[in-house]
């Protein structure tokens, strides 16, 4: 019931690139990220779909790459924390983090860095208490959430300025 | 996970053949309930077949008096809505507080209810506001749809298409959540038709049903008081390590009160 | 976990208690048995394809009859094994009386599951026991159904 | 040094670019080339002797390429996995210790535990593979029930019970009688409910032999990388510890769960040489739950006895300490040593005495999770006291104050073999007290009530005693291993500097910290230090990190290492000055002596280019210490917890949560800031949500993230920190350790709120909404309305 079914031919973009891909049908998306691409930012917490550490965007939405195969990211715009931002150039959600202190031990970190950013993008104006609600997706054992949620918040402040630079331009 | 065989057919007449030519086949619809369970292996189907190219079971539309939601359309999605807030907040809201937001933008509603986990939100929602499920072979009444633990009015390889609700005057919806997996442990939508009162209970038996005694309690009166000596007969509450029989019991009393407090 | 059930079959204790001994007939009353052999030492092995929501698995069960009290009473201990999805234990006690020409049927149940089912389902264990137990016995009522032989389920 | 990178400052961590990025490099991350795949075989029983193991099955499928049992490690001379710490029971014998072999031979001892290792090309081949072997269990009757485990049958063949120790402290007699004068005994029954630390990276290890060199490489998420190499050498005897490198890389927390020589590395390891291919194995998040070493699990009854003014005159506290199936790594020492020595807490109980049994179950081995003993033994004192408090109707603020041990106490010896060295327990408290706005709770509690909401306050005025300890005390009473620390300072050519240290970090900053230590004592620009850990084969030894050691004791080791420099940097300059040794002196990163200024990096330069140079003195500027503290460090602090508990569904919800903390000398306020939130996370999590439960069969009932309740950010508010500072007396820095406090105090302040919000005396932990709903029921039943 295992024999390797043949692999299927995959066309993602993946961080703003396209790729041309092959994996059989029972790969899942972290896996493809994680093994064939080598995007190891994307973490495994856990197997029931709950802890959130492997958080990437779907065409610009927050999903959990453990509970989606990477045939139905075909056609469609993957976005992981290696596309965010880099070591030279992080995105203000990573500056806030790294600012407030948002992160110890860092497996959680680039998918809460992932959510929160989707959180912002696409959330209501976000208070103390709805960002704590919007994280419910994702587990951090570290931090105890207070400096993620600060950060949260500095980054949401800092991504509406970023905005207002880029549109002035 | 177990190797199977993909598909992804445009219609649904395709998505049924598939179906019925295969061995043991599953559909995909949001997939957060199944692939983990794959990736588990729990389930080892032969055969999925992914509903997303189906045109006709994406969608959100309202018409006289209903909120028509395709199968397809995805939590976040319903909660979003401008549509479905205007008409139907209420469920624009339950919508909303379904697993966390990336299940939200997965996970979606004909899904849900094809797999009808006791916990699942959306039960509530099918039976208290009156809904019809069309599938690609016929409609079916909400009423007639939950059968027992995980079974439901479905044959096998019947595609849920889209799903009426009939808009109330008025409703809410109370979940008391599992601490843990944010399942509901106790979820209740009260509807009010016009002096016609619909309970949807989910998270308390072995599939969501109708309080019919709250039902009759609230028509007299709609007032959270009106339910504390109402009790719902026949049916046995779920028991497990978050909550036994009788506070579920219980749960589903104060939900409802406060479901009714919340619609007043 | 234990529960219990009560049915009232239209039918004389003699024919219930045969029906009860019947491979045949058990393996028709299991949802999803796909065979029932009968082994060397009496007991059964049958081949169940099992189905809780999203959860599929075959398992393999050997059913063994004991405290035979022909046709009075008698126990299934089911010994359930899914491979890598775990395993169930369960027995079944089983009571008939004499009811008019009718016989009351009467269960008690008591399970444990174990390995993945216990570590991932245990939410689902409870109402999954339940459910397979009132299915086994509805369909078992049902093989006395020529209409007017079924009674009613009493709770 | 005072500056922005100095000793002092919140500087921004340099580890968090490369996890912000998602450019960090865990274990699993690590791939070789060759590399295969192992996955476990694992018990579904709780206790069952283990028949043929038919693997031809698997051998044939497809990829499979070995099955590796217990009776291959067996055969091969493989050692047990050994208990760290040897523990005497009360009348002189030592502890009894099963056999632990790395995978399972005769015998299978609590669900999950392996027994066999199937390696295979790829993941999905092994997985497949594994669930191809059939075994032949017989299973027995397991031993799940704590309170009577100790005189059931044994679980293990060839004990008489499952007793492993009975071990105690204190002086029994003196006790007894004080507590029979008592004017007021306070007593309760206790449970410590049994955690599952949950590390968000699952354990993980990737072997590689190499034959032409015999060497053996172990990548694996180990807090103390040093630790499991001197382990997997003298004990399981993989190979020489020369031949053995262990390297942990990023670790993704570890919480005490990663301290331990577990069996699946030891396997990963063995098989990779047997098979001479690198063998990954990652464990699933469902086999972290089964099979790493759970926390806590202790019943508990104590009594507190208090004379006519309040004053606390003795301590009883009797213990059951579940130790699981095995004796872990640490397991023995965590309810004894760790905790029978806290229970004087911060008070000047003149009498304690303590009894600890010690027993086998047939579940997870039970060993140090964040705190490890103190946890528990805070929880008993604080629960006491604030009860004590409650029955004679005193402030608990106000008791506490009574019987705290004043600042004038110091060192400060207690009944049970500690001397506190120093503290200032009153400060803390009063500094909470104003945090809590403890003056206005009288007004929320009416205010809630308004509300239909019950509200609660309740204290921790915990101790904790880490950064431990004088290796030579510490040996006398069981440790089969020393507990200094090791640190290398090199100072290069170019005078940049690279800090070695056998600590190892795994969320706690020690890349930033430790450059903070060396860079302020050095005075060379933060950004020219750069720390080294994790790694056996570039750190020469170390002993890890756990109990809040790393600065007390790693970062002295450093303090020291660094002194070394400057005294040979003294004699370099002197040299170069032509003057004597005592008249250089050492400021601001240079040397000088009168108008003559050298600074370190001319003198590294000097030692690795040695033209004008000492004669007698060695060249290179690299000096390293090994530092073994005197005596523990004693961080303490006031806890004040604030719930709010809705009383129709029983919902407590931690409204407020301040925490008033001595860590001595603080080196980066913002990193310790975090630690103190992470741990109080914990505790919260230990006191409303987490639970470990095995049902009677012997089943992990809470095996996953759907039925195990882990803290998500909308459960907890925002935290109130603060420190008060009295310096450790007897380490240079005069740092105490910060990473366990949140988790120690918390639990008990929580528990206290909740009960003083019910009106009731005590809650089992986790205070879930059901058993809220359920004294609030009983309540009103007593009441009649």
């Amino acid at each position: 019931m295992d024999e390797e079914r043949s692999s299927m031919k995959l066309h993602i973009t993946v961080n703003g690139a396209d790729r041309r891909l092959e994996a059989p049908p029972n790969t899942l998306l972290v896996d493809l990220l994680r093994r064939q691409l080598g995007l190891t930012g994307t973490h495994v917490g856990c197997d029931t779909c709950q802890c959130g550490a492997c958080t990437v965007h779907l065409d610009g939405r927050a999903v959990k790459a453990c509970a989606l195969l990477a045939v139905q990211a075909d056609g469609h715009a993957v976005t992981t924390i290696e596309g965010v931002g880099s070591a030279q150039q992080l995105h203000p959600m990573q500056e806030a983090f790294r600012d407030c202190h948002a992160l110890q031990c860092g497996f959680c970190t680039p998918g809460m860095i992932m959510a929160a950013i989707d959180l912002v993008e696409h959330g209501v104006p976000l208070s103390n208490r709805a960002v704590r609600e919007g994280l419910e997706g994702n587990i951090c054992r570290c931090t105890g959430y207070h400096n993620i949620v600060k950060a949260v918040l500095q980054g949401q402040k800092a991504m509406a300025a970023a905005d207002d630079k880029q549109g002035a331009v | 996970m177990h190797s199977f065989d993909y598909h992804k057919p445009s219609t649904l007449a395709e998505a049924a053949a598939l179906h019925q030519g295969a061995e043991d086949a599953a559909y995909l619809s949001g997939g957060q309930t199944l692939l983990p369970t794959m990736n588990q292996r729990l389930a080892a189907p032969s055969d999925l077949i992914d509903l997303a190219g189906i045109g006709e079971l994406a969608g959100i539309a309202t018409a006289s008096g209903q909120v028509c939601i395709g199968a397809c359309t995805r939590h976040a999605e319903v909660a979003a809505s401008d549509a479905v807030r205007g008409a139907l907040p209420t469920l624009a809201s339950l919508a909303g507080q379904i697993g966390d937001p990336q299940v939200r933008n997965r996970g979606a509603i004909g899904g849900s209810l094809a797999n009808s986990d006791p916990a699942a939100d959306y039960p509530a929602a099918v039976l208290a506001l009156n809904a019809v499920i069309h599938t690609d072979r016929r409609e079916i009444a909400g009423d007639d749809y939950f059968l027992g633990l995980f079974e439901t009015a479905l044959e096998p390889g019947e595609i849920i298409t889209r799903i009426d609700f009939a808009v109330p005057a008025r409703a809410a919806y109370q979940k008391f959540p599992n601490p843990a997996s944010r399942f509901a442990v106790a979820g209740v939508l009260v509807a009010d038709y016009s002096g016609d009162v619909r309970v949807g209970v989910t998270g308390a038996g072995p599939c969501a049903f109708r309080a019919l005694a709250f039902e009759a309690a609230l028509a007299e009166s709609l007032d959270p008081r009106a339910l504390e000596g109402a009790d719902i007969e026949g049916v046995i509450f779920n028991s497990d390590l978050h909550a036994s029989a009788e506070y579920r019991a219980h749960l589903v009393r104060v939900m409802a009160q406060r479901a009714v407090a919340q619609l007043l | 976990m234990e529960q219990s059930g009560e049915y009232r079959i239209l039918t004389k204790r003699e024919d219930v208690w045969a029906s009860l001994n019947d491979p045949e007939v058990l393996a028709k009353c299991i949802d999803g048995c796909q065979s029932m052999q009968r082994r060397e030492d009496g007991s059964f092995l049958a081949a169940v394809k099992a189905r809780v929501g999203p959860i599929r698995a075959t398992f393999k069960a050997n059913l063994r009859l004991v405290d035979l009290n022909p046709p009075a009473s008698y126990v299934i201990h089911a010994d359930v094994n899914g491979g890598a999805v775990g395993f169930a234990k369960g027995s079944a006690k089983v009571f008939l009386e004499e009811d008019g020409a009718a016989t009351l049927l009467r269960y008690e149940i008591s399970a444990r599951v174990g390995g993945k089912l216990a570590q991932l389902g245990a939410r689902l264990v409870d109402g999954a026991a339940r459910k397979m137990a009132a299915d086994f016995f509805a369909a078992f009522r049902l093989e006395f159904a020529s209409p007017a032989s079924a009674g009613g389920l009493s709770h | 040094m005072s500056s922005a990178t100095g000793i002092g400052a919140s500087v921004k961590r340099r580890e968090d670019v490369r996890f912000l990025t998602g450019t960090a490099t865990y274990t699993d991350d690590l791939n070789l080339p060759g590399q295969v795949y192992g996955v476990f075989l694992r018990s579904p029983h709780p206790r069952a002797a283990l028949g043929e193991i038919d693997v031809s099955k698997a051998l044939k499928a497809d990829g499979v390429l070995a099955v590796f049992t217990g009776q291959d490690t067996a055969a091969d001379g493989l050692g047990d996995l050994p208990c760290g710490w040897l523990v005497k029971s009360k009348d002189g014998s030592d502890m009894v210790s099963a056999p632990h072999p790395p995978l399972a031979v005769t015998q299978v001892n609590y669900v999950g535990e392996p027994y066999g290792l199937v390696v295979a090309e790829t993941l999905a081949a092994a997985r497949a593979g594994a669930e191809l072997v059939v075994t032949d269990f017989t299973e027995l009757p397991p031993v799940m029930d704590l309170a009577t485990a100790a005189d059931a049958a044994p679980i293990h063949e060839g004990l008489a019970n499952n007793l492993a120790y009975d071990w105690a402290l204190g002086d029994a007699a003196a006790t007894d009688a004080a507590l029979a004068k008592a004017d007021h005994v306070t007593k309760l029954s206790l449970t410590n409910n049994r955690l599952i630390p949950n590390a968000m990276e699952p354990r993980a290890a990737l072997g590689k032999f190499d034959p032409a060199s015999g060497n053996y490489e172990l990548h694996t998420t180990s807090q103390n990388p040093h630790l499991e190499r001197l382990v997997l050498s003298a004990f399981v005897q993989i190979a020489p510890e020369h031949k053995l490198k262990i390297i942990a890389p990023d670790v993704g927390g570890g919480f005490g769960s990663k301290i331990f020589v577990y069996a699946e590395e030891t396997a990963v390891i063995w098989a990779a040489a047997k098979l001479g291919r690198p063998i990954k194995w990652t464990a699933d998040r469902s086999e972290s739950f089964l099979a790493d070493a759970h926390g806590r699990d202790h019943v508990t009854s104590a009594e507190l006895g208090l004379d006519e003014r309040g004053r606390f005159t003795a301590l009883r506290v009797r213990t059951t300490a579940n130790l699981g199936a095995y004796l872990s790594l640490f397991s023995s020492a965590v309810p004894t040593y760790l905790y029978g020595t806290l229970l004087a807490g911060q008070y000047k109980t003149p009498n304690i005495h303590v009894e600890t049994k010690g027993v086998y179950t047939n579940t997870s081995s039970v060993d140090a999770y964040r705190g490890a003993g103190r946890p528990e033994a805070t929880f008993v004192v604080e629960r006491l006291v604030e009860t004590a408090a409650r029955e004679l109707g005193w402030d608990p603020a106000e008791l506490r104050r009574l019987n705290m041990i004043q600042p004038e106490d110091f060192p400060y010896e207690t009944p049970v073999a500690l001397v506190y060295d120093t503290g200032n327990y009153q400060a803390s408290l009063e500094r909470a007290l104003e945090l809590a706005d403890y003056a206005g709770f009288a007004k929320r509690r009416e205010a809630a009530a308004v509300e239909g909401k019950l509200r609660g306050l309740g204290f921790s005025c915990y101790i904790e005693a880490c950064g431990l300890a004088p290796s030579q005390l510490a040996i006398q009473l069981g440790a089969g291993v020393g507990l200094y620390e090791s640190g290398e300072v090199r100072v290069n050519p170019t005078g940049s500097v690279t800090v070695f240290t056998g600590s190892h970090s795994h969320g706690q900053g020690h890349e930033t910290t430790f450059a903070q230590v060396v860079s302020d004592k050095l005075g060379v620009p933060f950004d020219d230090v750069e720390v080294v850990h994790g790694d056996t084969g570039r750190v020469e030894f170390g002993l890890g990190t756990y109990g809040s050691r790393s600065l007390a004791v790693g970062g002295s080791a450093l303090i020291r290492a660094s002194e070394k420099i400057i005294a040979k940097g003294r004699r370099i300059a002197a040299h170069r000055m032509q003057t004597e040794v005592e008249n250089v002196a050492f400021e601001d990163g240079a040397f000088i002596s009168g108008n003559q200024r050298m600074t370190l990096q001319e003198a590294a330069f000097a030692s690795y280019v040695p033209a004008d140079y000492p004669p007698d003195l060695e060249p290179g500027l690299s000096e390293k210490a090994f530092y073994d503290p005197q005596n523990f460090t004693y961080p303490a602090g006031a806890h004040i917890a604030e719930v709010e508990i809705d009383k129709e569904t029983g919902v407590v919800r931690l409204v407020k949560f301040v925490a008033v903390d001595d860590f001595g000398a603080v080196v980066n306020p913002m990193i310790v800031d975090g630690q103190v939130h992470g741990g109080v996370a914990q505790g919260a999590g230990q006191a409303l949500l987490e639970h470990g439960i095995y049902d009677g069969d012997g089943q992990l009932v809470t095996g996953s993230y759907m039925d195990y309740c882990m803290p998500r950010a909308d459960d907890l508010p925002d935290f109130v920190v603060d420190t008060t500072v009295t310096p450790c007396t007897h380490n240079p820095l005069g740092a105490k350790g910060c990473g366990e406090a949140g988790a120690i105090g918390s639990p008990a302040a929580i528990i206290n709120a909740v009960t003083d919000a019910l009106g009731v005396q005590d809650i089992a932990m986790p205070a879930t909404s059901e058993q809220v709903w359920r004294c609030l029921k009983e309540a009103e039943a007593s009441e009649g309305c």
